[in-house]
């Protein structure tokens, strides 16, 4: 055995560094588009900033923590109306509401999590789905909440619009930024090594000390934040929440398109993802049913033959990660590693 | 010598079939201990319960003194039990060095960078630094067995539970291993070895006991051991249908 | 309505979702799949049986024997085409090709014939009743499809137990290497299996459709209705599963009674209570 | 004349290869022994002959015909059956049923529940019980007998003897030498040397998934049989 010696770990490729400087380029372009650019354009920008975040949780269960939720409307739906709660009732700034939403969605994912993990594979998708169910039909049937028929959010829309606008806009580049950055970031931690580990060989990991219910549990918490607090960003724009709408499951639909478009399992994958179909939209949703039954052919043709979606055959083809995670090793000359 | 590990009276059956019936070890500190017998013997099973996969229907382990009976399986590699498994289990995704990382950052709940260390060490003692940015869906069997080992090692465990992990591997790589884990034990780790290469064992253990029908048959010095009546018995036949 | 009946109609509502139940059971007995397009194909099977009946007319029962083995067919070849080649690998990859499933199949629906309330008639049968003195009284037709549900059930364990090819179906879900070294084309038992869970759902579907009235959209509320008896059941257990049905049945009818808003809340309330205390379902096989 | 032809048959797991260009041919009525350590690549040649696995290279050839683009369930319905290592019988079904279930393929033959019950009498008291309940010596007899029932001309054998005692052991082979002497052809894996050298008529020993020695019985000598086995040659 041989004591300290100079090691190192690589972690970035020249690909990713030129990538980063490209990264922070957009995002300041980003940052300042309601300074110059009209409401029609960040009202645009703000629905593809909201795709890519909600895109970005949903892979963080599915591609990561292996948990196919389709329940994350219930999260949505909570962010759309404890927005209302803290603004109206509570008398919050919308500005500083939103975040705050996201507390309320992971206090109730907890106890959600405790039944749900219960289930495997499909019947936790399911199980999932039956809890933005009850989390729906409480709130259509509380009368305070206005019930079925819903009701406007004041205290947002009686902002100024330029204010709302251009508030709301950066809001939803902070929570598509945030959301890349977080799961960037879990991925690259310790929960991250786990939670490649667990996609890999579950039962092997928990020998290595590894608390697999904990890092399931803290994937599934931290994107039942992000779907509420970005839900609560799509509110701000829409105004009016009502139950059947904000819980439902085409949220989630929308979600699993993405990243089955880009690429599951990858952080890159649900950006790609959430361009096209944005694109897709912006195009053809006017064509209504036929629109949706093309999303869900392009998704059953991704799922049985192009499993790793677009992003996934690209990273085949090519080995390109604008993210690494990986952990290259480093050593002295006399014992490079292959 | 204080006894490090320590079960007593085991039981367990899985459907109706009694696989662990009042199995009682103990292992001292810094020694090494062979199990034998014949497969489907309740040998992985005895280890699966000391590890935590398996709960018991009756019985203790006790660690360093303390009931971990009812312990999670991490629980239990935190405080310091490390095992392998019969079948390797690598996060084929991730290369072997990502694979020991994760036994040296969980295993010990260390900040990644403390663990790199750690890391390499269990990597260059289970002999698999030169293919540490090799992917372990790639690894050869012998090599995902020494994955198996040096994530085991990378939880810095006290007491090691090793699985057949000479199985399926030609001599020459059996003798190794063999000296891998001598090396092992001479530092001092406790270890239990279940192996069908008998030679193996010897050359390694301070102790052997042999099992059958989830059921201690003998225990004592190796030697004495495999030339009992006892395991010629369980060995060399009776009646079992 | 006095309790009695209520519940009296909640065991009859329960006879249905055991039937959807049974079909999901199946699939997922044989192949661990679950098939999230469930709901929708059962709804899809009533919108068939609607042009049908559009096309002879035909009481809806009669068309039944167009309709069951048309579904069996789309059953059939769907998993054999389509859903076999998702079973190897991630086991994520079945749920999203019958989730693009159900959306597809949903908004072919309302597409081809609207979001308007539909509904078939078979006739006098439907409001035809008997009268247990004066305080229950419950339709001809519910009680019919919960014999129908029964006599499902009791064919389809005879069919597991006494025929060749049920047995291949056991063998083929206990070990489908091994079942293949016996001659048995894992392939076309899945295949087999996916037809006949949609022929019951099919059945179901329009029974269903008989029984109320049905729009494109309300497919994955019977998928959840048919999850929910098959946990509570416990899994593997097909008389459990009727009990699940019938339970979940009474939930929803006891709470509408109280609320109307509140009835489906009632039979989630139910489930999650059985989820929360016994997760292994009420008659769950033990595992051995 | 032979029954089955292996020619240069490879097979590969991923970036793993268990066998490299192996032939070797069968005649009908004989029993082939193939010998080796463990993860010699034994088990992949038998799973290889049965088409269990995804995508071998090279010829398989069975009475004539080229048979390597078959599933396995179309070979059993040709007459190879593969007994797999260990054992796999259907735990939740009963031992009759089973046994009903290797009958599947409905190929005609003198195998039927009677002549298996008759070769295998200790199944018959336990004819109703689950298969999961039965000891692995009541498990592996239960096997052979029902990839009888599917009344192959070739039959694969993967280890009858791991992890059983000898008694049991020494039962089942002779159980098999009944099978044997009714004519019919078959290949036996093990990692005894000593219990294959008393039944097969031909044996091969595979060294890292290559066929390193390969004759008849009588014709190698235990020396050259045990450096076949370990390599030591090659170490």
């Amino acid at each position: 055995m041989t004591g300290p010696r100079d090691l190192s770990v690589q972690r970035s490729t020249t690909l990713s560094k030129t990538a980063l400087v490209i990264g922070v380029v957009t995002v300041a372009v980003l940052v300042s588009v309601p300074l110059w650019a009209d409401q029609s354009t960040s009202r645009t920008l703000v629905s593809l900033l909201t795709l890519i975040a909600l895109a970005q949780m949903w892979n963080l269960l599915a591609g990561y923590a292996g948990l196919m939720s389709v329940g994350q409307q219930g999260y949505i739906g909570i962010g759309a109306y404890s927005l209302w709660l803290l603004t109206d009732v509570f008398g919050l700034h919308p500005f500083l509401a939103v975040p705050l939403t996201g507390l309320f969605a992971a206090a109730i994912s907890l106890p959600t999590a405790a039944l749900v993990f219960r289930l495997k594979g499909g019947y936790f998708a399911i199980g999932t789905w039956v809890m933005a169910e009850i989390l729906r039909l409480i709130v259509a049937n509380i009368p305070q909440t206005g019930g079925g028929s819903g009701r406007t959010i004041t205290a947002v829309a009686q902002m100024p619009v330029d204010v709302r606008m251009r508030g709301t806009y950066w809001l939803a580049l902070a929570a598509a930024v945030g959301a890349v950055l977080v799961v960037y970031a879990i991925l690259r931690a310790r929960v991250g090594l786990a939670l490649t580990a667990i996609r890999d060989n579950e039962p092997a990991v928990e020998s290595l000390g590894v608390h697999v219910f904990r890092a399931k549990l803290s994937a599934y918490v931290l994107a039942a934040f992000g779907c509420a607090v970005t839900g609560a960003v799509v509110y701000m724009n829409l105004l009016r929440i009502q139950p059947d709408s904000s819980f439902s499951i085409s949220w989630t639909a929308t979600m699993i398109f993405i990243v089955v478009i880009g690429g599951v399992g990858t952080i890159e994958g649900p950006i790609l993802g959430a361009i096209i179909y944005f694109t897709l939209q912006e195009t053809l949703s006017s064509y209504g049913s036929w629109y949706l039954i093309l999303l869900g052919v392009l998704a059953v043709v991704i799922t049985v033959w192009f499993p790793g979606g677009l992003w996934g055959t690209l990273v085949r083809r090519w080995g390109v990660h604008l993210f690494p995670v990986q952990r290259r090793l480093r050593l002295g000359k006399a014992d490079e590693p292959e | 010598m204080t006894t490090i590990l320590e079960i007593e009276g085991l039981r367990k059956s899985f459907g109706g079939v009694l696989v662990t019936d009042d199995l009682s070890v103990s292992l001292q500190k810094g020694e090494a201990l062979g199990v034998v017998g014949p497969n489907g013997a309740g040998k992985t099973t005895m280890l699966n319960l000391i590890g935590g996969a398996v709960r018991p229907d009756a019985g203790r382990v006790l660690f360093e003194g303390q009931d971990i009976t009812h312990l999670a399986r991490h629980e239990r590699c935190r405080r310091g039990l490390g095992r392998t498994y019969q079948v390797p289990r690598p996060f084929v995704g991730m290369t072997a060095f990502e694979n020991v990382l994760v036994g040296a950052t969980h295993g010990r709940g260390k900040s990644e960078r403390a663990s790199y260390q750690t890391a390499v060490d269990a990597l260059e003692r289970a002999d698999l630094l030169h293919h540490a940015n090799t992917v372990a869906g790639s690894l050869t069997l012998l090599d995902r067995k020494r994955l198996e080992l040096a994530r085991a090692l990378a939880t810095e465990p006290r007491v090691l539970l090793l699985d057949e992990i000479a199985g399926g591997l030609t001599e020459a790589e059996v003798n190794e291993l063999i000296e891998t884990i001598r090396a092992l034990r001479s530092e001092g780790m406790s270890i239990i070895w279940i192996e069908h290469i008998v030679h193996a064992l010897l050359a390694v253990v301070d102790r052997l006991m042999a099992i059958d029908f989830g059921k201690l048959l003998i225990e004592g010095d190796p030697h004495e051991v495999i030339c009992s009546p006892e395991v010629e018995y369980c060995y060399m036949g009776t009646e079992r249908v | 309505m006095t309790w009695v009946n209520v519940i009296v109609q909640g065991v009859l509502l329960g006879g249905l979702y055991a039937l959807y139940a049974t079909g999901l059971s199946l699939v997922f007995g044989v192949m661990r799949m679950v098939n999230l397009a469930h709901g929708d194909l059962s709804i899809l099977a009533a919108f068939i049986c609607l042009l049908v009946v559009g096309v002879v007319d035909v009481n809806p029962l009669l068309a039944l024997v167009v309709v069951v083995p048309l579904v069996f067919l789309v059953g059939y070849l769907l998993q054999r085409f389509l859903l076999n080649f998702t079973l190897k690998g991630d086991d994520m990859r079945p749920l999203l090709a019958t989730f693009g499933l159900s959306v597809i199949i949903q908004n072919g629906l309302l597409q081809g014939f609207s979001a308007d309330s539909r509904g078939l008639d078979a006739g006098r049968i439907e409001n035809a009743s008997l009268a247990l003195g004066d305080k229950v009284a419950f339709g001809w037709f519910p009680l019919l499809i919960l014999v129908v549900s029964v006599l499902v059930i009791v064919l389809l364990n005879a069919f597991l137990t006494r025929t060749q090819l049920g047995r291949a179906f056991r063998a083929t879900s206990d070990d489908q290497g091994a079942a293949r070294l016996m001659g048995i084309d894992n392939k076309h038992i899945y295949a087999l299996a996916m037809g006949i869970a949609l022929a019951i759902v099919a059945l179901a579907g329009v029974l269903m459709g008989i029984r109320t009235t049905f729009t494109p959209g309300i497919g994955p509320a019977r998928l959840v209705y048919a999850f929910e008896a098959v946990i509570m059941g416990g899994l593997g257990s097909s008389w459990g599963t009727l009990v699940g049905g019938i339970m979940l049945g009474v939930a929803q009818t006891v709470g509408f009674q109280l609320s109307p808003g509140w009835g489906i809340f009632v039979g989630h309330l139910v489930f999650v209570t059985v989820l929360a205390i016994r997760p292994s379902g009420l008659f769950a096989k033990t595992v051995s | 004349m032979s029954l089955l032809e292996l020619e240069d048959i490879s097979t590969r797991y991923g970036d793993f290869q268990a066998l490299f260009s192996v032939s070797l041919s069968v005649n009908a009525g004989e029993s082939f022994g193939v010998i080796g350590a463990n993860g010699a690549g034994k088990s992949t040649l038998l799973q290889t002959i049965a088409g269990l696995l995804e995508s071998p290279t090279g010829t398989v050839r069975f009475d004539g015909e080229a048979v390597e683009h078959l599933p396995a369930h179309k070979r059993v319905t040709r007459g190879i059956s593969l007994v797999p290592e260990g054992r796999r019988v259907f735990p939740s079904l009963t031992v009759h049923e089973n046994l009903q279930v290797g009958a599947y393929g409905k190929r005609k033959g003198p195998w039927d529940l009677d002549a298996v019950y008759g070769v295998f009498p200790l199944l018959v008291k336990l004819r109703n019980k689950q298969a999961s309940f039965l000891s692995g010596g009541e498990q592996q007899a239960l096997a052979i007998g029902r990839a009888l029932m599917s009344n192959p001309r070739l039959l694969l054998i993967d280890e009858v003897s791991l992890g059983l005692a000898p008694v049991v052991i020494r039962h089942l082979y002779e159980a098999m030498a009944d099978v044997v002497s009714s004519g019919m052809t078959v290949i036996l894996v093990e990692q005894d040397i000593a219990q294959i050298m008393e039944v097969a008529d031909r044996v091969c020993c595979l060294l890292e998934g290559r066929k390193v020695i390969e004759g008849e019985r009588g014709a190698i000598s235990r020396e050259q049989i045990t450096e076949a086995y370990f390599g030591t040659r090659t170490g």
